[in-house]
């Protein structure tokens, strides 16, 4: 493709552009309609529809004009195509009737009925009639998983999902098998499909053959409001349009943002709509009064709850904290933290599945993925540090495939765990979590070599006699070579007691190799709430809170408070130690749970439960990862008696009588915290702190410990409550404890036995599994599942018993 | 454990003999070391040969885990091909074109007149294990439609005559 | 006004009084009112009280698909709804070039025909009950109702019947139907001569309807007064021959017209009228009977996602009233963006009737409106 | 007209005479009044009237969910629910028809891919509270039934000119 300027001729109008490109490209550019069905503008072009035909200017005198496909047609300087000429309408016309053929007409029972590009298609360029009069062929469904129904008589095998999975996905599940008129599409042996983006394949199916299997038959496209929203799961912020019916959200789409998630969508964002009717959900406020639960209206609720906080809290210190989901949004989480400072505390935390805070003065304004999503593609080397990215942050992990792809990309990892990514990793470290420092502490080593640089002060000591690996030196050599290098802090990071040491190090080698470094976070709005205010040590928009540091997180779990206020979290699931939240909550005399859903388990700590809307059913604001402030309105009205979180906070702050709470409007809200923030530039690479490394990198005993990261449909309350993404592939670790032969043998455990973990006073009832993903010395137990509910943090010791 | 359905997992499995490996082998290396997919042909047709003429989709799987692509992708050219079998065949395979110049020239009368004669329609195979007919696409031999194929010889300009003739050849 | 704003205005003086004609009364086909100023019986003046009847269709049009306007237009006029349908079905067809089969055309102009049969004798019927012939009003009405029992054969409906659609219409009709209506013309003509004997040369009526609300041809054409309004004072203007539509220039009929401009002569214009609609019918059975094609509309999109391609459009049809127009503005979207009806009656039923009144007796204005043809929802839309 | 044969017209009131006869004659002709509602006036098979929701001669509810009805009804008077059935098909959990808002103008029937909603012939009904005027998916069902024979006659009458 060249940067030559040509010009054509279309339909008699002249456009001028580069050689090279396809024809169709350049009519949807100006705007001149070209049916078709196998081309996709982020798909390689297949050319197999044959629907785009155009009539083409015959190059000589005396030659016919030919009919070409506009999708698989390069332009050349002086060509002229005609898109509605009688040859090009005769060529369509035909092609349309082939492509009926086989199509059944069911269209009234079809869930594609009304947005459907066959239909729409066959209106426009095809004939009322067909000459075929055979019978016509049956095909049978498949049964893709979940999420997806088939119905494969209507497939006309444009291979638009065979090129999704094989392109986008980078998972080549989907394929065309048989020949002629035996062509089906189906994945190997009907298996269902595993990718986190998958449900994409819906969208890009031009017919109903692929269709939303929780969405089947319960509403028809044109009859659903569309509502424009962010979507709440991951720190990318997709854009969505929620379509409701009836005021019930009825299906989840892509909303086109080439900055962010281009035309794709997670399956989690898409299916975790889902659990907005759960019957776990929370209907109106309760009151816990001498151990029943009673149901009551809102005012008796909240001025129950600030009379009896006001006593608790009155004149007194660290007698309240405030613990809330990653995935509030940013008014939600401003208006908290401004309840919480207004009492003269300073204990709200946001990060609640870290266990490393020793640094937190170190953070910085923001976690920041420290280039933008839609540059990742002009990366040159990415190295991965503890991150499932493509379960984690499916569209981030979708664009470094594609810069792998493109951009050829060097990806290299280290983390605790194999993870299939679905591109190739060139180096790959999968160590004992309690030594991934080490490793990174290598691979400084040999950047400080390869920098005839001497180590820091502090870390000489540590990396003195250290070997450096083959691993580590290639790791080192290719992020010095490259021109944009990157590091990536994932989700399960945080979740270590050395978390500190290892950002440390991380930064060391960003520094070293003039890379830059980003976080990844658990949760939506991660880069929001911190720019809120919701930490201990910082109020809104960053300012240092020094003489007055709150509790943190970890700390405010681990002594029990007076009273405890939870924002859209389940300690059970949400803490990192799920064990120790319950002990403390249960100890607390207050507890206040503001959550859209109710469990038994949450029924037996809280003493107030306060129904709180869903993401889809309020006005907010996510920041994502890359800083960008996105606020969309709800798109049904709140479940039965519940409100949105921020207009609950507000009514609460006038009740407690602080000043500044008479926001009419989510907006008002925003704007308040908007007007005092200024955007700046990050660099998240941090000043040695030398005192870190002072005397050790890490110990590790040789006992087994328990690693664990949280699987992708089980990071938030709504998404562990979709049942679709429930029953998927991914969700079959839910009840598994893994571990490598080794181990297993040492432990005498064998594949699919029940065995019983335990872990300080609780245990849970895992299937055994054996994994050579594994290290040794490590027992891997998901997080937040309902399985280890009872269980203490990971990265810590357990025993096992049959 | 694997959570994944696309094992790329590389590595041989006791399906296929290590003579069989040995025979893949030979081919990968007429192609450069990435592109071991395109030895999937020949590694079919060997497996085939190997396995009494059909595939199973044990042997894809493991072709597709010996090359390192995925499953599907073997199964697509398995399908996609005729000279693939999926199913036990007989002795003989009747591969009769049905394709465009032998279906005008009656290609469906011969198929007619070998279900008269065998009592098989295409996919079938006779009781007695020495016949399969099988319906194919074109073979390239419009020159003398209609026509058959079995084993490696083909048979044009066909006629119920000449079936019955070839038919008594064969045993 | 409103009930709650009335104050009646007396004027002792001059034995003036304000009188309220309406909304509901005699002369007229729904609810509309003239607030009149008597002296004794002598009207002094007269203002047209409107807007009882005002339904906002044009607006409502806005909010509908292309298709689902059908259902809505005919509303607009109850006596005479089918040059509604059709007019905002030929507006609709001009802006999507569509081209309408011959057959569907004679259809359509079947159903405008008996339309207007229908109109005729309920308005004669109705303008007879005003000088106080009611035997001739159950004349009218009962006649009009053979009329929609054919409409409901062909149809399915009686009054509002949605037949035309932009593209066609949507039944086609049988020999065996047109047969039915055949006979039906056949009692109505021998019926014609009966109305004439009952009503037309009927003493008392002409003396009640000679010279009163005289319009001379000059007011007409100022006003902007069409139809058998017009035709009354001398003008043969019809749209059916000056701006042909349907198949109309390929039928035979003459232009009914009158000199004196008064009550009397629209009425008789209007009992032309009922035999030419008889004769065109005739033709149009004729034409159906002979023609094979069952071909009864064109192609057209689907109709939930029909996107009428932008611009803009001026139809108009002859209806019984008088010449109807639609004004369609399509920003090539699957709703009009905007649709103006102009209802012969706002032309004729406001300012017309307001000068026709004054001057004239109290027991006139029932007569002088039934005879102008005004038909209140068609102002008010 | 002159004065004189106007005077002996009056004068031997020739026009009450003619109008007499008139009436003479309709008086002694046969009656056209219709003893509703003992007698009845023919109907057209094309009658747009009540609603009712057809079955299969299996028993089997036509009705597939496609709301093609509600979609096209101009008056929005028609409200489907859908969901999937056990037996894996389309089906309506609710079909509600206000016939309140309906204007009857068979654009359902005519949108129907199956034929399932239909307007019968039947226009004698009255409501004496809203909710007799709305017709559910039961009511549609049990109309159907009723006139089955009917509306199964009436489209077959008219099956050539669909």
């Amino acid at each position: 493709m060249g940067d030559k300027k040509v010009t054509i001729e279309v339909n008699g109008q002249e456009i001028e552009t580069q050689a090279g490109r396809m024809l169709i490209e350049i009519a949807d550019e100006v705007g001149i309609p070209v049916p078709r069905f196998c081309y996709h503008k982020k798909l390689s072009v297949a050319a197999n529809c044959r629907m785009c035909l155009v009539e083409m200017q015959a190059m000589r005198e005396g030659m016919e004009n030919p009919v070409v496909p506009a999708c698989a047609t390069p332009i050349g300087d002086g060509m002229k195509f005609y898109t509605k000429s009688p040859k090009a309408i005769a060529a369509q016309k035909g092609v349309m009737e082939f492509l009926l053929i086989n199509h059944p007409l069911d269209c009234p029972i079809c869930d594609q009925g009304g947005e459907c590009e066959l239909q729409d298609i066959a209106i426009g360029y095809g004939e009322g009639y067909s000459q075929y009069t055979e019978a016509k062929r049956v095909v049978k469904n498949k049964d893709l998983g979940p999420l997806i129904a088939t119905d494969m008589t209507r497939c006309i095998h444009c291979t638009r999902c065979v090129r999704f999975g094989e392109e986008i996905a980078g998972t080549r599940e989907l394929g065309m098998i048989g020949r002629g008129e035996h062509t089906e599409i189906t994945t190997y042996l009907e298996h269902s499909i595993s990718s986190e983006m998958s449900a994409n394949v819906i969208d890009l199916c031009p017919v109903g053959a692929l269709t939303s299997k929780p969405f089947r038959y319960s509403a028809r496209s044109w009859e659903l409001n569309n509502v424009d929203a962010i979507a709440a799961h991951d720190c990318v912020g997709s854009n969505i349009i929620v379509q409701t019916l009836h005021n019930k959200v009825k299906r989840v789409l892509p909303r086109e943002n080439e900055a962010l998630n281009e035309v794709w969508l997670s399956d989690r964002d898409r299916f975790s709509y889902l659990s907005q009717t759960h019957t776990e959900r929370l209907e109106t406020p309760m009151i816990k009064k001498g151990g029943e639960w009673q149901c009551c209206d809102w005012n008796t609720a909240l001025t129950t709850l600030v009379a009896e906080l006001d006593i608790l809290v009155k004149d007194k210190k660290n007698t309240i904290g405030a613990l809330l989901s990653p995935s509030s949004t940013l008014e939600e989480g401003y208006l908290l933290q401004k309840i919480v400072r207004g009492m003269g505390q300073h204990n709200i935390d946001f990060r609640i599945r870290q266990q490393d805070f020793s640094q937190q003065t170190l953070d910085p304004l923001y976690p920041h993925l420290g280039v933008n999503i839609d540059d990742i593609s002009t990366l040159d080397a990415v190295m991965l540090i503890g991150s499932n990215i493509h379960k984690d942050q499916p569209i981030i992990g979708h664009r470094l495939r594609q810069a792998v792809l493109k951009n050829d990309t060097k990806v290299m990892a280290v983390s605790h765990r194999q993870y299939s990514f679905h591109f190739p990793v060139t180096e790959n470290i999968i160590v004992h979590p309690q030594r991934i420092a080490l490793q990174l502490a290598g691979i400084a080593k040999a950047l400080l070599t390869l920098n005839n640089a001497s180590a820091p002060t502090g870390l000489k000591e540590v990396i003195d006699d250290m070997l450096i690996t083959d691993i580590q030196q290639k790791m080192a050599e290719k992020l010095q070579a490259a021109k944009r290098g990157h590091l990536i802090l994932g989700n399960m990071i945080y979740g270590l007691e050395d978390y500190a040491q290892i950002r440390m190090l991380a930064s060391l080698i960003a520094s070293l190799s003039e890379c830059n470094i980003g976080y990844l976070t658990e949760g939506a709005n991660a880069a929001g709430l911190a720019i809120a205010g919701c930490l201990p040590h910082r109020k809104e928009v960053g300012k240092e809170n020094n003489q007055d540091v709150g509790l943190h997180a970890q700390e405010m779990l681990s002594k029990t408070l007076d009273a405890y206020i939870l924002l859209g979290i389940e300690p059970e699931l949400d803490t990192l130690n799920p064990q120790q939240a319950i002990n403390t909550l249960t100890a607390s005399s207050m507890v206040v749970v503001m959550n859209a859903f109710v469990t038994d388990t949450m029924k037996q700590y809280a003493n107030i439960l306060l129904p709180i809307s869903t993401p889809l059913e309020t006005s907010g604001t996510f920041v994502n990862t890359n800083g960008m402030w996105q606020s969309f309105t709800g798109a049904v009205s709140p479940y039965k008696e519940a409100r949105p979180a921020w207009k609950v906070l507000r009514v609460l702050g006038n009740l407690f009588e602080l000043d500044d709470f008479d926001y009419r409007s989510s907006e008002e809200v925003k704007e308040s915290i908007a007007s005092k923030y200024t955007a700046e530039k990050f660099d998240n690479r941090i000043i040695w702190q030398e005192h870190l490394f002072e005397n050790r990198i890490n110990n590790v005993n040789n006992e087994p410990i328990r690693i664990s990261d949280v699987p992708g449909y089980a990071i938030d309350a709504m998404v562990r409550r979709a049942d679709a993404l429930q029953d998927s592939l991914d969700m079959q670790i839910a009840d598994k404890v893994l571990m490598n032969e080794k181990l297993a043998q040492v432990l005498q455990c064998h594949a699919d036995n029940i065995v019983e973990v335990e872990q300080l006073e609780g245990s849970g009832k895992f299937i055994v599994a054996i994994d050579e993903s594994i290290p040794d010395d490590c027992i891997y137990i998901p997080s937040a599942v309902a399985a280890t509910t009872n269980l203490a943090a990971p990265f810590s010791t357990v025993s096992i018993k049959e | 454990m694997s959570t994944q359905s696309t094992d790329l997992s590389e590595g041989k499995s006791d399906v296929l003999s290590e003579q069989t490996y040995a025979e893949i082998d030979q081919w990968l290396k007429k192609y450069p070391p990435e592109q071991k997919k395109s030895a999937v042909m020949a590694a079919l047709r060997i497996a085939q040969d190997e396995n009494k003429g059909y595939l199973t989709t044990d042997i894809i799987s493991a072709i597709a885990k010996y090359l390192a692509i995925p499953a599907i992708e073997v199964q697509e050219v398995a399908t996609f091909y005729s000279m693939y079998e999926h199913n036990p065949v007989g002795k003989h395979k009747i591969c009769v074109c049905t394709n465009i110049s032998c279906m005008l020239n009656g290609s469906e009368h011969i198929l007619d007149y070998i279900y008269e004669r065998l009592g098989i329609k295409p996919g079938e195979t006779t009781k007695d294990g020495k016949f399969t007919l099988k319906e194919v696409e074109c073979l390239g031999a419009c020159v003398g439609a209609p026509m058959l194929q079995v084993g490696k010889e083909y048979h044009e300009y066909l006629t119920p005559e000449k079936v019955d003739a070839l038919l008594s050849r064969l045993d | 006004m409103r009930a709650e704003n009335y104050q009646a205005v007396t004027h002792p003086e001059s034995h003036e009084f304000e009188l309220n004609f309406g909304p509901n009364h005699p002369g007229i086909e729904g609810n509309y009112a003239l607030k009149v100023r008597v002296n004794g019986d002598k009207i002094v003046a007269a203002k047209a009280d409107g807007g009882y009847l005002h339904r906002g269709f044009e607006k409502l049009m806005e909010g509908r698909l292309w298709i689902q306007n059908i259902a809505l237009v005919p509303r607009i006029c109850v006596p005479d709804p089918v040059p509604m349908e059709m007019c905002y079905a030929l507006g609709v067809e001009d802006l999507c070039q569509f081209e309408v089969p011959e057959r569907a055309n004679w259809l359509r102009v079947l159903q405008l025909e008996l339309s207007r049969i229908a109109a005729h004798l309920f308005t004669f019927g109705g303008h007879a009950a005003t000088v106080g012939m009611y035997s001739n009003m159950f004349w009218g009405i009962a006649d009009r109702d053979l009329i929609l029992d054919m409409f409901e054969q062909m149809t399915g409906g009686r009054v509002y019947h949605m037949y035309t659609i932009p593209g066609g219409v949507r039944r086609d009709v049988g020999v065996e139907q047109l047969d039915k209506i055949s006979d039906l013309l056949d009692y109505l003509e021998k019926r014609l001569s009966d109305y004439d004997n009952l009503f037309f040369n009927n003493k008392i009526f002409i003396q009640r309807a000679r010279d009163t609300g005289i319009l001379t041809p000059k007011q007409a054409l100022s006003w902007g007064v069409t139809g058998p309004n017009l035709r009354a004072c001398g003008l043969a203007f019809d749209v059916r021959r000056d701006d042909a539509y349907l198949c109309y220039d390929q039928i035979d009929f003459d232009i009914a017209t009158e000199t004196a401009g008064d009550a009397l002569a629209r009425n008789l214009v209007r009992r032309k009228e009922l035999a030419q609609s008889i004769y065109i019918v005739r033709q149009v059975i004729d034409y159906l009977k002979k023609d094979k094609s069952t071909h009864i509309r064109c192609q057209i999109p689907n109709p939930l996602a029909w996107k009428v391609p932008a611009g803009e459009t001026y139809t108009r049809v002859e209806s019984s009233k008088g010449e109807l127009s639609f004004y369609i503005v399509s920003n090539g979207g699957e709703k009009p963006y905007r649709v103006h009806v102009r209802g012969p009656s706002s032309m004729h039923a406001v300012q017309v009737l307001e000068k026709l009144v004054t001057g004239g007796r109290l027991e006139d204005v029932a007569q002088i409106m039934f005879s102008l043809d005004a038909c209140p929802p068609e102002v008010d839309r | 007209m002159g004065g004189m044969t106007r005077f002996f017209k009056s004068l031997f009131l020739v026009e009450l005479l003619k109008g007499m006869r008139l009436t003479g004659r309709y008086l002694f002709s046969k009656k056209i009044t219709v003893q509703y509602p003992e007698e009845k006036t023919p109907q057209s098979h094309r009658f747009r009237g009540k609603h009712a929701l057809r079955r299969y001669a299996n028993g089997e509810e036509r009705c597939i969910a496609c709301k093609l009805c509600e979609a096209v009804c101009p008056a929005l008077a028609i409200t489907i629910e859908s969901e999937q059935r056990d037996d894996g098909s389309r089906r309506t959990t609710r079909y509600d028809i206000d016939l309140s808002k309906c204007i009857f103008c068979g654009f359902c029937e005519e949108s129907c891919p199956v034929d399932s909603i239909v307007e019968t012939r039947e226009y004698e009904y009255h409501g004496e509270t809203r909710e007799d005027l709305l017709m559910t998916k039961e009511k549609l069902l049990a109309m159907g039934d009723k006139y089955e024979e009917e509306i199964a006659a009436d489209r077959a009458k008219d099956a050539i000119y669909r």
